[in-house]
């Protein structure tokens, strides 16, 4: 950030505004995510980190305990999209900053895309087909509800 | 005078094309470093720490994500977790967090709420302080989870 | 208009060619008044030497006279009036009374344009009491400056600036005009003449030369304050208009009359506003009296500019001074409510307080007179058309603002006036200029038109001189701060007029630091000390000639004003050698009648 | 000739001691250098010296080829801004006793516009964002005497008629330094001062172009701008308003 750029100005193709202003949506979104963001992410975090065990008591029993409640569900749901969207968006925010090459705006903007997309999909996939009893696993693993195998 | 005087009320922005200056100019030495008070570098670190979430937040679905792959697997990876490097690289996680959690909410309030951009400077000190509280709550406890026996 | 409005352009050995209808020289408030006349109805270019919004007139505070009769009764005769006896009667009245009967419209027009004025509680333009305004003819002081708190010029600079994006005017912003190219025209009837065919500038940023040629040519060069060492003029303010029509052999009109205004920060010259006085403000010397009640019992510290001025240097002779030294004085602002000077006179309270870190809620602030205002300059008619002699017009060449003498502040220029002066007749140049090209033709160009400014350039660039710049620019000053200002003799005078005619040769042997063709503001700096020296030889050289007191020309070995003898104004011609060491082989001095309608010479009293 | 003076060589300044300061100055000669380098200068000071003073006094006693802007020297004119001590100021308003002078003082250029030669910068870009915005009022009523405004009206935009334009807003803007195209603070300053004013018609116009990707969005809020404005303008809350503003669509 303390890099001496001084002729920052290059020559930029002008860019057309579109009907639908992104820079303003995305403004509003930053903030509005934030805001629910802030109540996701640390009940989020009191639960897994503070609560009880702290990290340790982490394991597949555990998530699977929680993913097995709608409400960690849908609390889980929200957290992804709201915070991988707000963290793309805020990422292209710092591309249009410092990649002062076109292409390179290109290239990373499209790589952030992309990850997101995998991601958003990956992640869902995983909250709504999880299996918390996946059968053949050993049970000492699996959360206390599954029959046991 | 003529439509393409800068007057012309053009409804979209008007056009901005500049000559490439002259001579390039040349990057070292280096300036010094400006010296920015608190609103900049509450964003210097606002930056940083959304960054550094932003890229465990990638990590964190991918590894969350093998409990579609098995038990095994998951608690293979979640257990390196547990060791104390990776759980002091998570309490810089929850730290930064907090940071950008708490100054978010105070750039939000610069922007929406009238006297925000007044008491920006006092935000940010109490963005500091409450920051500070949380981790006096928070790392203790974290310490005695990673390095604590039980 | 489309690409006329650009004009044309070529390189022709190494030297730019431009041609427009008209070019402005300058780019303060008299220049971009001119411009926003012209622009939109003639292929129109501005040059400036500094970036518009830089130019002197943002410095100005107070306000703009004119008579809307907002806040009390008023009208424009009063205000010609004062401005006649402000001027010490050598004022010319029907160029005064065109200056308060076009005010109304002046306003207006800015006000139109965007300018944020104080509004009064109904919402119309505010207006304050100014130095020398007076209802029915010095009865009482009136409020008749309109202002936006103490920015006024600030906001008439801006909003000038605006309305010239607005309309698209071309700019050549960072390149100093240096000459004016005329040509011999031999007309149908045989009569030859010097006529301008335009101007040169030298580029900043490049170091190359542009000629400029044009039908008509507005100079809004600005002042001239710089060879005074106390100034509340901007280091760029070196008179290069005005020496380059001197140079030309064109007169200068009332030269020796130069305003000092009484409230400079002390030691610094910073301007403290008439507006501090129009809102309450009081002078006092050591012992806190107010001193100005002795001199002016009417006006008191509303009395205009001159007297305040002289009233107060009497003061710190007589031992009544402040400070250890006793050489100062105080102006005092303590009894005002904190609010309104927040309001009224935020900038200047702000000056004392970075300054001199003085607090003006509850300290007087040190102030002593500081040079602030030529008088004198290019004379014009009312049309700000430059003249020739006392009668003739150079066709196609006009001058407004603090670089004309139009005359309309005569001896001494009442506050809030020249805001007014560069509007008014910054308008009428354009307007004029406008006329006069729609039927001229362009007069062609020399053969090597930069001849003239490659000459200037190569004298100073030359060689490798022994003296410093600043050191002779600094000699100058100091002399004519010591024996040109606010009180002078015919032996002050002396002594200043020999140093110059020293420092004038000495300047010819100047050494130059910076070489190079880029940005070279040593070359300039350079350049500028000639314009100083030559001007502030004309200055003196007329006020030696003037043996009489007037307005602000104080003559200690002439304390009277003499109607009889020196009722004219004076006008010195560059003649002969101009590079002779003795002023009295290269000046000569003319004098022009005053235009007196209907105010004959009475006392001055307030 | 002494009657005739008013002595007034000032004894204001004069008790002040004079002590030797050190000026670090970022040279850069265009058509000798490659790049910049940084030179040292002793000047005898006093500490009510302005920085500028110290550029003059440099100038005119040592090296002649210091090259910087300057007009007004009392903070109207907007030509010297510069950084000092790391920071964007006018010379003219930063006085030596303000600063540290136990150590040096580092001056040098703005950031973010193109170096020309030592602390001049082009200022081309600056004044394009500038009147991008349409900086002039737009009003369609012809009236014959002034438009009214009540002083309530007129204290509405108030603070952002007092920019000079000086830049140090613009070029101390840490979003500004990477991405030149942004408008910048001194654009949307200067814009706020038209939108909020009751007699002006153009503020959609305006609304309108700073809803863009390089417009009020690209704002980071880092106050920087704020600290830098050597008129004291709110510039970030300035920008906050246009904001809200472009939000509601409307002033
Ligand atoms: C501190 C101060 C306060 C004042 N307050 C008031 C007040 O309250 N009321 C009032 O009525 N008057 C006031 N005045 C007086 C008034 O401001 C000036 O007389 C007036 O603004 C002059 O305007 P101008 O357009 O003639 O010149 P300027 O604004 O000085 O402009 C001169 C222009 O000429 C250009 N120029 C100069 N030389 C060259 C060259 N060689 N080549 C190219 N361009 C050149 C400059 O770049 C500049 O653009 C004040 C003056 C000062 C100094
Ligand atoms: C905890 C609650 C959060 C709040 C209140 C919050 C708030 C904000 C706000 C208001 C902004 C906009 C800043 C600006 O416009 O200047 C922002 C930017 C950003 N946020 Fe968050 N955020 C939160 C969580 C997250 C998370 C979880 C991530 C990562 C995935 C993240 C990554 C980012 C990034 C990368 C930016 C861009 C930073 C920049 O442009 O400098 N934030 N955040
Ligand atoms: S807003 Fe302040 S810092 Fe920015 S250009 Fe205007 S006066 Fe300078
Ligand atoms: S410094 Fe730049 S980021 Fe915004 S608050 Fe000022 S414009
Ligand atoms: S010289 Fe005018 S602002 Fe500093």
């Amino acid at each position: 950030m303390s890099a001496t750029i001084e002729t920052p100005r290059a020559p930029q193709p002008v860019r057309r505004q579109r009907r639908f202003n992104f820079e303003k949506w995305g403004w509003i979104y930053m903030r509005a995510s934030g805001v629910v963001l802030v109540v996701l992410i640390f009940g989020h975090l009191f639960v897994n980190l503070f609560a009880g065990e702290g990290v340790k008591a982490i394991d597949f029993a555990f998530v699977g305990g929680k993913l097995s409640q709608p409400f960690w569900q849908i609390w889980d749901t929200l957290l992804l999209w709201l915070a991988l969207i707000h963290g793309a968006n805020g990422m292209r925010t710092i591309v249009n900053d410092y990649a002062s090459n076109r292409l390179l705006r290109v290239i990373f903007k499209g790589a952030l895309i992309a990850s997101a997309v995998v991601l958003l999909v990956l992640g869902t996939l995983v909250i709504y087909t999880f299996d918390p009893c996946p059968a053949g696993s050993p049970a000492n693993l699996l959360p206390s509800f599954c029959p046991a195998g | 005078m003529p439509e393409k005087s800068a007057g012309a009320l053009a409804a979209s922005r008007p056009e901005k094309k500049y000559p490439l200056p002259k001579i390039s100019a040349p990057r070292a030495p280096r300036g010094t470093l400006y010296r920015g008070r608190e609103g900049m570098w509450s964003w210097v670190l606002h930056r940083i720490t959304g960054v550094s979430i932003f890229f465990f937040l990638l990590v964190h679905i991918l590894d969350t994500s093998l409990v579609r792959v098995s038990p095994g697997a998951y608690n293979a990876v979640i257990n390196s977790y547990k060791t104390p490097i990776m759980g002091l690289g998570e309490t810089a996680l929850v730290v930064a967090i907090g940071f950008h959690a708490l100054n978010g909410l105070r750039v939000i309030l610069i922007d929406f709420w009238s006297l925000g951009a007044k008491h920006q400077r006092l935000m940010f000190w109490i963005v500091i302080v409450v920051w500070v509280l949380l981790l006096v709550g928070f790392v203790p406890r974290q310490f005695m989870h990673i390095f604590g026996g039980a | 208009m489309g690409e006329d409005a650009e004009g044309t352009s070529s390189i022709i050995d190494g030297v730019h060619h431009h041609q427009f209808d008209i070019v402005i020289v300058g780019a303060g408030g008299a220049g971009m008044r001119a411009a926003i006349e012209a622009g939109p109805h003639a292929r129109t270019a501005v040059i400036s030497k500094l970036y518009p919004t830089r130019s002197h007139t943002g410095a100005a505070q107070g306000g703009m006279a004119a008579a809307l009769a907002n806040v009390e009764e008023d009208n424009w005769e009063w205000h010609t009036y004062d401005t006649v006896k402000g001027g010490d009667y050598l004022v010319d009245q029907d160029a005064a009374e065109i200056l308060a009967k076009e005010a109304i419209d002046a306003v207006i027009d800015l006000e139109n344009m965007g300018l944020p004025f104080n509004r009064t509680p109904e919402g119309k333009i505010d207006q304050r009491r100014f130095g020398g305004h007076t209802r029915e003819h010095g009865k009482a002081p009136v409020r008749r400056a309109c202002y936006a708190a103490d920015r006024t010029g600030h906001m008439i600079l801006q909003t000038l600036f605006q309305n010239c994006v607005r309309l698209g005017i071309n700019f050549f912003n960072e390149f100093y005009v240096l000459d004016m190219v005329m040509t011999e025209v031999t007309d149908s009837f045989g009569v030859t003449t010097e006529q301008p065919s335009g101007v040169v500038a030298y580029e900043l940023a490049t170091g190359d030369l542009h000629v400029f040629q044009a039908k008509a040519i507005i100079f809004a060069t600005g002042g001239f304050g710089k060879i005074f060492k106390t100034t509340s003029n901007a280091h760029t303010l070196t008179g290069d208009g005005v020496g380059i029509i001197w140079r030309k052999g064109l007169p200068l009109e009332d030269m020796e009359f130069f305003q000092f205004h009484p409230t400079g920060l002390a030691g610094l010259g910073i301007l403290l506003s008439e507006a501090a006085r129009g809102e309450g403000a009081i002078l006092r010397n050591a012992t806190g009296e107010r001193f100005m009640e002795r001199y002016t019992p009417t006006l008191k510290d509303l009395a205009p500019r001159d007297i305040v001025a002289r009233s107060m240097a009497t003061e710190i002779r007589e031992g009544r001074g402040a400070g250890p030294d006793k050489d100062y004085l105080y102006l005092d602002i303590t009894h005002l409510e904190p609010a309104v000077i927040d309001e009224k006179l935020p900038d200047i309270t702000e000056f004392a307080r970075t300054y001199l870190g003085v607090e003006p809620y509850t300290e007087p602030v040190p102030v002593l007179p500081t040079a602030h205002y030529a008088m004198g300059g290019i004379p014009t008619t009312n049309n700000a058309e430059v003249l020739r002699s006392n009668t003739e017009v150079v066709p196609g060449l006009y001058a407004a603002g603090e670089c004309a003498c139009v005359s309309v502040h005569g001896s001494n220029r009442l506050g809030t006036n020249s805001l007014l002066d560069i509007n008014v007749f910054g308008k009428r140049a354009g307007k004029n200029a406008v006329e006069y090209v729609k039927t001229a033709e362009f007069v062609p160009l020399p053969d090597d038109p930069a001849a003239g400014v490659r000459k200037i350039l190569d004298m100073v660039r030359s060689g490798d001189g022994t003296e410093r710049i600043a050191v002779i620019r600094k000699e100058l000053q100091d002399s004519m701060d010591r024996n040109a200002q606010i009180f002078r003799t015919d032996d002050s005078l002396k002594e200043v007029t020999e140093l110059i005619e020293r420092l004038r040769a000495r300047y010819k042997n100047i050494a130059l630091q910076d070489k190079g063709k880029r940005f070279n503001t040593d070359l300039l700096e350079a350049v500028e000390l000639g314009f100083l020296l030559d001007l502030a030889e004309v200055l003196v050289y007329s006020a030696r000639a003037r043996k009489e007191s007037r307005g602000g020309h104080m003559r200690e070995d002439y304390p009277e004003r003499d109607d009889k003898n020196f009722l004219v104004h004076t006008m010195a011609y560059l003649t002969g050698d101009p590079e002779s060491a003795d002023a009295g082989e290269h000046i000569r001095l003319d004098w022009k009648p005053v235009v007196i309608t209907n105010y004959p010479p009475m006392e001055r009293k307030y | 000739m002494s009657t005739a003076v008013l002595d007034n060589s000032p004894s204001v300044p004069e008790v002040i001691p004079t002590f030797t300061a050190t000026l670090i100055i970022r040279r850069f000669d265009p058509e000798v250098d490659d790049e910049p380098r940084w030179q040292d200068f002793d000047v005898e000071m006093r500490g009510t010296d302005r920085i500028l003073d110290a550029l003059h006094k440099i100038k005119w006693e040592q090296d002649g080829s210091l090259t910087f802007r300057r007009s007004c020297a009392h903070g109207v004119c907007g030509s010297d801004a510069m950084r000092i001590n790391g920071r964007n100021r006018l010379a003219c308003k930063t006085l030596i006793k303000d600063l540290d002078i136990s150590k040096p003082i580092y001056v040098e250029a703005i950031k973010g516009l193109p170096l020309e030669k030592d602390l001049i910068v082009n200022m081309d870009p600056f004044f394009e964002s500038f009147k991008a915005v349409q900086p002039f009022l737009i009003a369609s009523s012809k009236p014959d005497k002034e438009r009214l405004q009540s002083p309530v009206e007129r204290a509405r935009f108030d603070d952002t008629t007092k920019c000079i334009l000086c830049a140090a807003c613009t070029s101390s803007c840490p979003v500004f330094w990477t991405d030149g195209q942004y408008f910048g603070p001194a654009a949307i300053v200067n814009a706020h001062r038209f939108i909020f004013d009751s007699r002006d018609e153009g503020s959609e116009v305006r609304l309108d172009i700073l809803n863009d990707q390089e417009g009020v969005w690209r704002c980071r809020t880092t106050f920087n701008c704020t600290e830098a404005c050597p008129r004291g303008i709110q510039v970030t809350q300035a920008i906050a308003e246009v904001k809200a503003a472009v939000l509601r669509g409307k002033p």
